[in-house]
Parts: C-alpha cells; structure tokens; sequence
C-alpha cells in the first residue's frame, strides 16, 4: 500500500504529542511529592525517556515487534533497526516504531510513582532498562507484536494492559519491595505544588487525544471514535471522583485531575471499541473505582506514593473489561457482554489477569534483584536532605 | 512577658501544634527558614567523599507569653518535637517588654 | 463527499490544541490571581471543559447544530449524538462535534474572569452549566448553526461574537451581580505568579493557530491565511499594547501578553477573510483599544477582575467590525467596508450588538437567579482565606 | 503541483509547534536565572517573537527568500508578502513563509542569552530588529534562499548553521561586547527554578520534532526519518552529558536537559541525511563536546550566561561537521566521509566557518553600534534590583 | 533601642509603610509568616461542621529604633493598619543592646 | 546569651558563613526577607523620575551565642560582608535569658 500523507503526518504530530506526555507524567507527579524532591521526580521522566529512547532503537522493538515466538516475545530481527523500512499500509513502518517509542518511554515515566522520594538514581536506571526490556516488551509482544493475547482475540486498542496495568502493579511491586518513605502514616506529606500537578495533568489530557486516537494509526473515522470517547470518558472521570470526593469533604482540584486521568486510563484499551455514551459511563466509574482503590491503599498503610496502582492499575484493569462489557461491532468490529457477547468478557479478563500477574511478579523479581546487588533505596539522610540535593545537587525554589 | 523562639523540624510542626493546643496555648507565628546547628548540618558520603548539606529547611514558632508559661510551652515543644537526633533543635527565650494589639488598644507591659 | 486523511489528521490535531487552550486560560487567569486563589482558577478552567463536555455531547451541541428552529436555537435531533456518524464533507461530522466541544469549553473557562476570587464552586458549576445552554449554545447556533445571524450574512469565522463577545460581556454582567472583591480599590491585588501568566499565555498562542485555522475545517489554504493573519495579529497586538503601557509607564510582560491575547480575541472572526497587511492593523488596534478598555474599567472602579470584557469583549467587538471593515473578496469572499461594501459592516454591527445585548442580558438574569437560588458569592470569610483553601481544601507553593 | 491536504495539515501544525519553542526558550532559560530576571528572560522571548513576526511579513523572508543577489541576500519581491500566494508544490508558499517565520523568532530568542540578566529592554528591541535583518536574514537565504551556501551544495537540513551556530556564536558576541554580570565570578548565580528550566526544555524536545520533521516540508519518509534520529540524538545527548557530569560530581537535572537540548541542535543539520545509528553517535558526541565548552568557557571566565554559544554554537558547529561525516545517499542523496565524500567535509567545514565568522563579527559590530548610540546595559542599580521590577515594573512569586 | 516587631494583615503592608513613611521612619525589614492569634484562626462553616484554618499568611515587620521613637511607631501602625476585626495582629517590643553597621564601623550601644 | 541578627546581602551569605565557619562559628539560622534602610531602598531614574524600589531582598542570619563571642562575631561578619556601598546591612544584639536544646534536656541560662 501507498503511504499517505495525511495518515503519516497524522501519525507524526500524534507521536511528538504523547512525548510531552513523558515530561507531563514528571510535572504530574512532581507537583505532588515535597519539593525537596520535584527536580528528582521531573528528572526520572526525562531518564526514563531517555534510556528507552536508546533501548527501543537497538534492542526494545525487535523484542516486541520482531517475528513471534512463542507467542511470549519478538526475535531480534529488527535489532538496531534493521529492516524497519519507510515503506508500509499508510504509513512507514519507522513512524509506527516511533510511535510505539513514545508508549514505551510513558510506561516506565508511570512507574516511577512506586519508588518516589526514596529510589536511588544509578538504581533506577538499571532498574529501568531491565524493566522496559522484561516487562513492557514482552508485553506490548503479546497485545500487539503478535503474542498470545492478540491471537486469543484480547482487545487492547491503545494500551490498557500494556500501558497501564503493566506500569500501576509494577509500582505496587517496586513499592512493596522499597518500602515506606520514613515518616509515612507519620505525618503529612501533601502535595505541595499543585500548580505543577495541573499543568502536567493538562499536558496528559492532551496528548491522551494523541495516544489513544493516533492508536488508529491512520486518520479515519475510527481515530475520531477514540479521540470523542476519550474526551467523553476524561471529563466523566473527573466529575465523578470530583463528586465522591465532595460528599466525603471537600472537592480538591487532585481529585478532579486524578479522576480525569483515571478515566482517560480507563477508556484506553477501549476507544477503539466502544461508543459516547458508553464512555460516559466508563470514565464515570473508573472515578469512583480509582478513587476508591486510592481511599483502600491509604487505609491499609500502602506507600505507592503516586497512585499509579490506584488509577493505572486499577483503571487499567477496570478499562480492560469494561472493553469486554461495552464492545460494540457497530464500531471496532467486536461485541461486547451487553451485545450478548460472554466470550470476549472472558477473554479481556484473562488477559489482564496475567498483565497483572506478569507485571507484578517480573516487577517484584527485578526489584528484588537490584535491590540485592546495589541497593533500590537512599540512605536515611540522603531521604531527608531530599532527592534534589542528594542525587542530583540541585535545588529549586518552584 | 517572654518571647519563646522554637527551631524545629518542618514535619513536626503539626504534632507541635497539636501539643501546644492541647494545654490550650493557640497564639503563634511560623516562618519557614532554613538553619545548622552544631553538627554543621547533614553529613551525606558521596564515592567515599563527605558532602555537608548544611542549610536545612526549618520551621520556626515564635510564641510571645507570659512568664508562667514558659516552662510548659518549653516541656510541650520538646515532648512534641524531639526525635532524639541531630537537628531536633533549639528554643531560644527572651524578654518582650510591651505587647499591643492592633485590633484594639489593649497593652501589656511587662514589669 | 469522501474524508480526506489530510484534513481529518488536521482537525483532529486542531482539536487537541484548542483542548489545551482552556487550561491554558486557567494558568493565564491563575498567575494574575492572588496565590491563595490560583489552585481555584486552575480547577475551574477544567471544571468547565469537563462539565461542558457532557453538556455538548448530551444536549448543547443538539442545540447548537439541530435543526433550525426560528432561527434561534436547534433542535433535539442529536441528542446524546444519535445521528451524529463518521461520514462527512472531508472530515467526520462526529469530528465537527468534537472541535465545537472545545469551542464552547474554553468559552465558559474564559467567563471566570468575572468571578475570580469569590465564586462558589458548587454555584459556578450550576452557573456555567445554565450558561453554556441558554448563552452559548444559541449564539453558536445563531452564527454557524443556520441561526439568524449566519443567515443575515454575518461573518465570524472562529467565533468572535461566540466566543469571546459572549464571555466578554458575560464576564462583566457577572462582575456586576457578584460584586467587587473585598479589599478591591483599598489595597493591591496584583498578580503573585506572572510567569504561570506566560505560559498560559503561551499555550493560548499556540492553540489559537488550531482555533483559527482549524475553523477552515480543512488543511486548505484558507486554513493557511487564518494561521498567517493570526500570527501577525498576535504580535502587533503585542507590541501595541506594550508601546501604549511604556509610554504611560513601564512595558510590563502582562501588556506585552495581554496585547497579544487582544490582537488574537480581534483576528479570530476576520482571520478568514482579511489579509496579512489588514491584521497588522487589526491587532494594533485591538492592543490599543483593549488596553484603553482596561483602564477606562479600572477608573470606573469595576471588578471585572481579569479583564475578559476589556480583552475578549471589546477586542471581539472590534473583530467583528472589523471583519466587515477589512473583508477582501480574494480571501473568504466578502468585500468589506475598505472596499466599498457598507452594508456587510452594517450586518456586522447589528450581529456584534445582537450578541453583546444577548449575552449581557442573559448572563445577567442567570446570574442573579443562581445567586437567589443559592448564593453566586462565598463568604467574607472565606474570601480572606482564599477560594484555594474554603473551595477545595487544598494549597500550594507555587 | 496540487496543495497535498497531508503536507499542508502536517506543516500548519509543525508551524505552531516550532512557535511554541520560542516561549519554550524563554521558560527553559527563564529557570536558569535568579528569579528577580525571570519576568525578563520570558518577557525577550516574547517581543523576539513578535517583533520577528512583522520583521519577517514586512521585510524579511523578502531578505532570505527574495530572488537571489549575488548569492548574498535575497531581492525585495516579497516585501509586505506581495506576490507570495496560497499555490505551491504540496504547501502553499504562504505557508513556507509561515514556517520560516517561526524558526527566525525562535532564533532571536536564543540570543538572549548572552545578554541575559543586564541588557536594557529598549536596546534589545534595537538589538534584536538590526540581527534578524543584518544576521538571520543573510544566513537564511545563503542556505536555503539560493545563496552561495545552498549553491555551493552545504546541507543543512533544519538549520545547523542559519538557526544554531548564528544564534549561538552570536550570544557569544554580545556577551563580550555587553560584559559580565555584576558579581560574575564572585558569587553563586545558580539556576533558581528549575523546574521552569525542565518545562522549558519539555516544550522543546516536543517542539523540535516539528522543527526537524517538519523542514522536510511534507509528511513524507524523509520527515519520519528526521523524527526517528532527532529524538535518538536528543536521549543520546541526555545521556552522555549526565554521565560525563556524574564523574565529575552529581547528574544535575539541567545537564540532562542540556545534553538533550545539545543532542536536538546537533542533529538539526543532519536530521535529513543520517541514519538512526548515526544519531546515537552524532548526540552523544554532542553532550560531551557541549558539556566540554560549556566548562572551559566557566574556566575563562567567560560570561556568556545561558550557554548559548557551548550548546547552540558549538552544537551548531558539531553538527554541521557530522552531516559531512555521516551523511548517507541512501537517506539524503548525499554521502559523508564515512562513505568516502570527503569533498563533500569540506564544503561543510567552509559553510560552518563562514557562518562563524559572519554571525560573530556582524553581531559584535551591531552590538558595538547599539551600545553607542543608546547603551546596551541598564545601570548597576537596575541590574542589582532585577531586570523584571526596572525594566518591567513587575515581580512575580515564582 | 527597642525592637518593634509588628504582625499585621499583608493587605495591608502598602498602607503601614506609607504611614510610617510620612512620619519618617523609612528603617525596616519584612518577613512573610503565618499566624494564629487566641482566636484559633477563622472558622469557616462546611455543612454544619466548623473547620478552623488557623495558620492565615501575615506580615511581620521588624523596626529597630530609639527608645522614644517606639510610642509614635506603634501609633501610627495601629491606625493604618487597624480594620476593627480579629487578626489585625500584635506588636511586640524588646530591648536592642547594640545596633552595628555593616556598611562601616558605626555602632549604637543601648545603655 | 546573646542573638546576633545580621541583615546582609543575599549574595554575601556564602562568603560569611565560610568566614563565620573559619573562625569555628556553626549554628545559625537564615531566613530571606525584605526590608529597606535609612537610604530608603534603591532609585532608579526612569525618563527624569525617580523610582523608588524599596524592599530589596535580604538575607537575615540569627545566631544564638555566648556573650564573648559577640564582638568576634561581629568582626567577621563586617569582614565578610562588606561592600562599602549603600544596602549592606545592619547587625543587631539582644539579650537570651534561656537557650534549651529539643534533642535533649540541655539548657543554658543567661545570668
Ligand atoms: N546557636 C544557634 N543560633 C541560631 N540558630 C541555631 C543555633 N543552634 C541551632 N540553631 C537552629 O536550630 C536548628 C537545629 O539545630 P540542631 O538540632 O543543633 O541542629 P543540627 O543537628 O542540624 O546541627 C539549626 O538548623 C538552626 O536553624
Ligand atoms: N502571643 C503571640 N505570640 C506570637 N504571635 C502572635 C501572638 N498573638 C498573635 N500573634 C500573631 O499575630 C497574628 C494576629 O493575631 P490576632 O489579631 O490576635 O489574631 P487572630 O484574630 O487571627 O486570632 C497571629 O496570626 C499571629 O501571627
Ligand atoms: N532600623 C532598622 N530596623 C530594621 N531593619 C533595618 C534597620 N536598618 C536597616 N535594616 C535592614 O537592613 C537592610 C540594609 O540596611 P541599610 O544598609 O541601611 O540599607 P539601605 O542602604 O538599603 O537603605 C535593610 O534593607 C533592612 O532590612
């Protein structure tokens, strides 16, 4: 097929949106941690980014796209790029490799939330590159590279399972292993720059039009499905959290940016699937559903800080089934259980149930070992001198 | 009357509040500034290289009361904000001679 | 007619932009706010795209775009969207829906200037809604919808009188009901965070481009001129305003900003239909006139606190009369005044007081019926510790 | 030819990415200053936008694209844009004309900072209008206007040597001729926000994806080309200037940022004629070599405040050398010494250096000039106060 | 020499300063603050439940001066800075020994 | 006991504490403020007006110390603080009845 200059600049501009999705993720979660620990936070974005930028080009996308094997991994055929034309169905095979880039470099910016204020930068790093490699590829292999899920017929239209779920239980892992910041459950460590916390939540939002919409991969009427039903699913999550949060006390403007992402997390794998009125009613409970899985990890003592598990993991998961439950063919093709349709609710259910089992366990593995061989944590000093100045030798006043 | 000037840690600064309320001692003033003691601040090893961060955030309470009070305030301060480790820091007690409300004309003069 | 990928890829990207352009008004608003204000600020921005997005999808875009109905309002054909599909002229007509959506988002966002620092949040959420339904919805109709206004042959390429009249005058009747702030006229409430201005500032620019050359609803050169006039409008509304304020003072960076954002309010309905020459002089003027406004409004000593009437209002005002000034034929069309034609100014005339009475009058009775209903103001009390805490319970440094 | 909807869509947006730069630059320097000049920093990327902005419609791409004279500057043809219409080959000229004017704002905006923290507005404004037209405009048309450089067959793909070297040899420059800082060399002048530094370089690093791809003027293979080694240059650039700065101490955040900001200037000549293995080398040279200038010019005492000239300049030169090392027919239709061509070397060399050599001494001759007849400098007493409260009446909270 | 130290409402910075200056006394450093007096802070209502946000941002200004020049300071604080309602502030004095220039070697030695 | 409190440039804090650290004086505490002198801040002429910015920023440095340290500590201070011109900043003495450490039950009390 002939590349199409619409579908290919389409594809461009939706993959230079969602990398300013990357730094978002860094103001997002910047803005909530004290500030003593913001340029750390913003920095391991920009890491994260940077380190599978590299990883993806030699190594990440053979392992994800290159041919199957069994149904768990890519072989390296597209190693270094290799054979990764110019040529492709709308657009050139390089586009969509950096298109998929841009999700891989999101993902591991997601996880930092498990580890925040505590981890230690050269720890992180290799934590990262064995995370990005064991976790993310294998799973971006088997939705989209021709893995199993993908063949078993699981619908993951921009990357709930592989995205989110992958990157909300890989925190709740990292964070069991790393442990509680010291002073957690203590006292307060609120959010103290929630300027910053808007303005990466509005850069999500964005580029989410990008992420979910370009997932089409050509400018159709499929993408505009996904980029109305996004919408429709953000301002949804927003209200209801907005709301649940109002009744409990009073309204924050967190919680109506988390319920915001919790929704756009939620209607992800589902954009592509799923109609407007539909998307009212996933971005409505995936307010209420994070909110709540937030409220249960604060109850139980849990310090994964940022809540990537509560509204990642957990819209992630929430986003997979509802795929399942409000599939309709008249839009992606498939049905969904209120069409009649048991089986695809199944199989969305098995296959996030091993997203979760795989990311969470990989992610404690990993952890675990780096853990051992050169420390995951801060000293206590360095902890509360603050990741600023202990591992970067900065300081700033906003 | 005494000016008592508490240096204390920024995360203690609730549980000193609740404290102080608690024996039913509400007026204050809390400036953030940034301080060392004699320990010259924190000592972090970077490649077996000491580096000294030796401005650390702090909070300061500044608590003008009446000369009876300066032993409770002091015992609840200590009580509320002692963790028992370098940098729990100091309280600093001084005499204020006349204290005058803005709101209205009231005065206290210290004798 | 068949979707051209070109043209969808553009609006969809457009759409994406003019997105970020409503928390774009949210940190432009924040930063001129007191600091114990500016999380309110930023929240209502997203309060409003959120709660309008449901609004359009639901019922304001049937209102706006259903049938005709006297030639004020549609009707209640798309409900819910029903009957809204992916065919269209170029791009999808869901696609159409979804760049008005940001349309009238950014509209409500942009009328909080009106109500900075002592709304109610639950009363602006009843009051935004109300508006968006009663003031927007038939002005968008009235100008694009098959309303009066577009029958009559009145020009608004990208909503000068819907946009940015409507919420220029909307601002100040709120102004008026709410009253001033306390403390207003006795004591400085200069703006705490000028540089959160200038990036909101910032986003503004950059979605005004989507917003203008987006309305082309094709990559067209149409498209091209609107981009073209809007730059150079932006600029020398710019430097205008900066100029007048060096000569009375110094050139303050909210001059230089607010003189853009006057000379990107004047473009916006006649960037389809005047030339690069004419934009210089139209965003010049509107620089002046906007910054003349400003302070006629501070000398009156009315609280229309961030100038939404002095900007938006007055620099729509002089849009739209100026598109029926400089209108070339060789462009959109339509000869202008400059060429002879009195009779499009006189329809631009008739269709600006239209709206400036409309939306005045209608903000007005809303405004007073909510505030009756159940109080528009918070308390005194809650006014001197900031909307930041009273509203949402939340504070930050920055 | 026929307008392509595709290119026409692509090359609008990248428009408004690569003017989201300009303030990105304000932003990502604004945070490296002491916070009573942030208001300045921003303030100059603005009016450097918008007084480019008319510059360029009036007289300046008439200067750079005009028809050629002598192979120096550009004929008067298109003065006040006559004769430059909405036909083209793929985009319209108009457009093309748009999309220069970005790249010639940005440029003066990246300037500034050799004049950073002491320049008196009003001469910069002098400053600023004489280099765009004296400068950019010549360098301009000898690569891209059918000048010498073009026609003697330089490449520069994006604008190694018209955007990168002029702006940063230039800062140089005026670096010299306006002085040090008061108090340079006896205490800290640290970064103060550096979280604004990150936004910055955020908006950038997203910006630049449409600066590099987009100079290929149509959403073809050659654009995806220049995304692919953009971003690969950039994380390269991130990583080797945070690890050569982690010998030497601590990874700061603001060498990451420039390391990806050397990485992204160092690829822009090259984006269209190397391959991705290439950019991984081209940037991580380009970290280490940048880091390496920006220290000796610490040692010399060199107060060339923002590292214009160590990233941009140097960067410039690096990549302007690298797009005759590794240049690859197959990419570009051009081959670099590694494949034999070292004619083709030299060619680079003598345009790198001729580019040098105009853009210093025509800038220091300016400067030169402008400090006569008005003063380049504000007095001591402004400069210790703060340029935002003597030059702009304001002061801001962060 | 006596220190005064005044705690008053930031809103009304302007107008002190302007008031002090008319008087002549130009002299002063300012620090932001927050603050609670015996009132507990401001008690908002919220359905029925009190909540009291009891650290409220305030202006502390600090005045080294002659010891008569402190009845006329305190004076003209109170009457510009004054609204009638609480959280108008306090002022303290206290007694300075030595005043030193940086500047040069001037000194003032309180006897 | 004494407080020193030494209002100085922002730019000078470094120099004075590695002077004040040279002569073996650790602990302090420093907060930023603003504040103007007798010179009334800093003039700018703008187009034959003068303009008057008079809250320039400052660096307050408060040091708690046994009453012989005084003059040393003064004498470094002036040392290394010292620009000669207008806005360098003054240092103040007052008297401490009590210093009491929170990490432990240490106290000094001033005679
Ligand atoms: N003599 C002093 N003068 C002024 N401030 C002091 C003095 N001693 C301690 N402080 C303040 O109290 C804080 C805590 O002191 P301390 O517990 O001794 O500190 P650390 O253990 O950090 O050395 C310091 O950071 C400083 O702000
Ligand atoms: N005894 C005190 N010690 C220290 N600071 C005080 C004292 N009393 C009042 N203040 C300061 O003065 C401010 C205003 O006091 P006041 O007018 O009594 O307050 P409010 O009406 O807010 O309770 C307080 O916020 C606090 O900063
Ligand atoms: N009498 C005073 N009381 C309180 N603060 C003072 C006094 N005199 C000076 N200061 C503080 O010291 C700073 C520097 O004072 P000085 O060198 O006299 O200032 P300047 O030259 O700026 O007028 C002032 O900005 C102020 O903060």
């Amino acid at each position: 097929m002939v590349l199409d200059t619409g579908d290919t600049a389409f594809i461009i501009i939706c993959t230079a949106m969602v990398m300013l999705m990357t730094p978002g993720v860094g103001l997002f979660y910047g803005g909530m941690v004290r500030s003593k620990n913001i340029i750390s936070m913003i920095a391991m974005s920009f890491i994260a980014f940077a380190i599978v930028s590299i990883q993806w080009v030699t190594i990440g996308y053979s392992l994800s796209f290159g041919h199957d094997i069994s149904g768990f991994i890519g072989g390296l055929d597209y190693i270094g790029l290799t054979g990764v034309g110019m040529e492709g169905e709308g657009i050139p095979d390089m586009l969509f490799m950096m298109f998929q880039l841009v999700f891989a470099g999101i993902t591991l910016a997601i996880l930092t939330s498990g580890i925040a204020e505590r981890v230690k930068l050269s720890s992180f790093i290799v934590l990262g590159l064995l995370w990005t490699t064991l976790v993310y590829d294998p799973l971006a292999h088997w939705a989209w590279g021709g893995g199993w899920a993908g063949e078993l017929g699981a619908l993951d239209f921009a990357g709930g399972t592989v995205v989110h779920i992958s990157s909300g239980f890989g925190a709740l892992a990292l964070a069991i292993v790393i442990g509680k910041r010291s002073g957690f459950g203590k006292y307060s460590m609120e959010a103290e720059n929630i300027t910053t916390t808007l303005l990466g939540g509005s850069l999500l939002w964005f580029g989410w039009f990008a992420f979910n919409a370009g997932s089409a991969l050509a400018a159709n009427g499929l993408a505009v499905n996904a980029l109305v039903v996004t919408n429709i699913s953000a301002a949804s999550g927003a209200i209801t959290w907005m709301g649940a949060s109002w009744i409990k006390g009073k309204p924050s403007s967190l919680g109506l940016i988390s319920g915001a992402v919790a929704g756009l997390v939620a209607i992800t794998p589902a954009c592509g699937f799923v109609g407007p009125m539909s998307a009212i009613i996933i971005g409505g409970f995936a307010g209420l559903l994070c909110y709540g899985a937030l409220l249960f990890r604060v109850r139980k003592g849990l310090d994964e800080s940022l809540d990537a598990w509560a509204i990642h993991g957990m819209g992630g998961l929430w986003g997979a089934l509802a795929t399942g439950i409000f599939a309709s063919a008249a839009i992606g093709g498939v049905d969904g259980l209120i069409y009649g349709n048991t089986h695809q609710f199944l199989i969305q259910l098995i296959d996030a149930s091993a997203a979760i089992l795989y990311a969470f366990v990989m992610t404690f593995i990993i952890a675990k070992i780096v853990d051992k061989v050169m420390g995951l944590r801060v000293t206590e000093e360095e902890e509360y001198v603050g990741l600023d100045i202990s591992q970067h030798g900065e300081s700033t006043t906003a | 009357m005494k000016t008592i000037k508490a240096i204390i840690r920024p995360e203690k600064l609730e549980d000193v509040k609740a404290a102080l309320e608690e024996k039913g001692y509400f007026p204050m003033t809390v400036t953030q500034v940034k301080g060392r003691g004699a320990q010259k601040g924190i000592c972090l090893q970077y490649r077996g290289k000491q580096i000294v961060v030796d401005m650390i955030p702090k909070t300061e309470i500044e608590m003008v009361v009446g000369d009876d009070d300066v032993r409770p305030i002091i015992k609840t301060i200590r009580a509320s904000a002692r963790t028992g480790k370098f940098g729990d820091g100091k309280i600093f007690v001084s005499p204020i001679e006349l204290v005058a409300a803005i709101r209205n004309d009231d005065e206290i003069v210290s004798e």
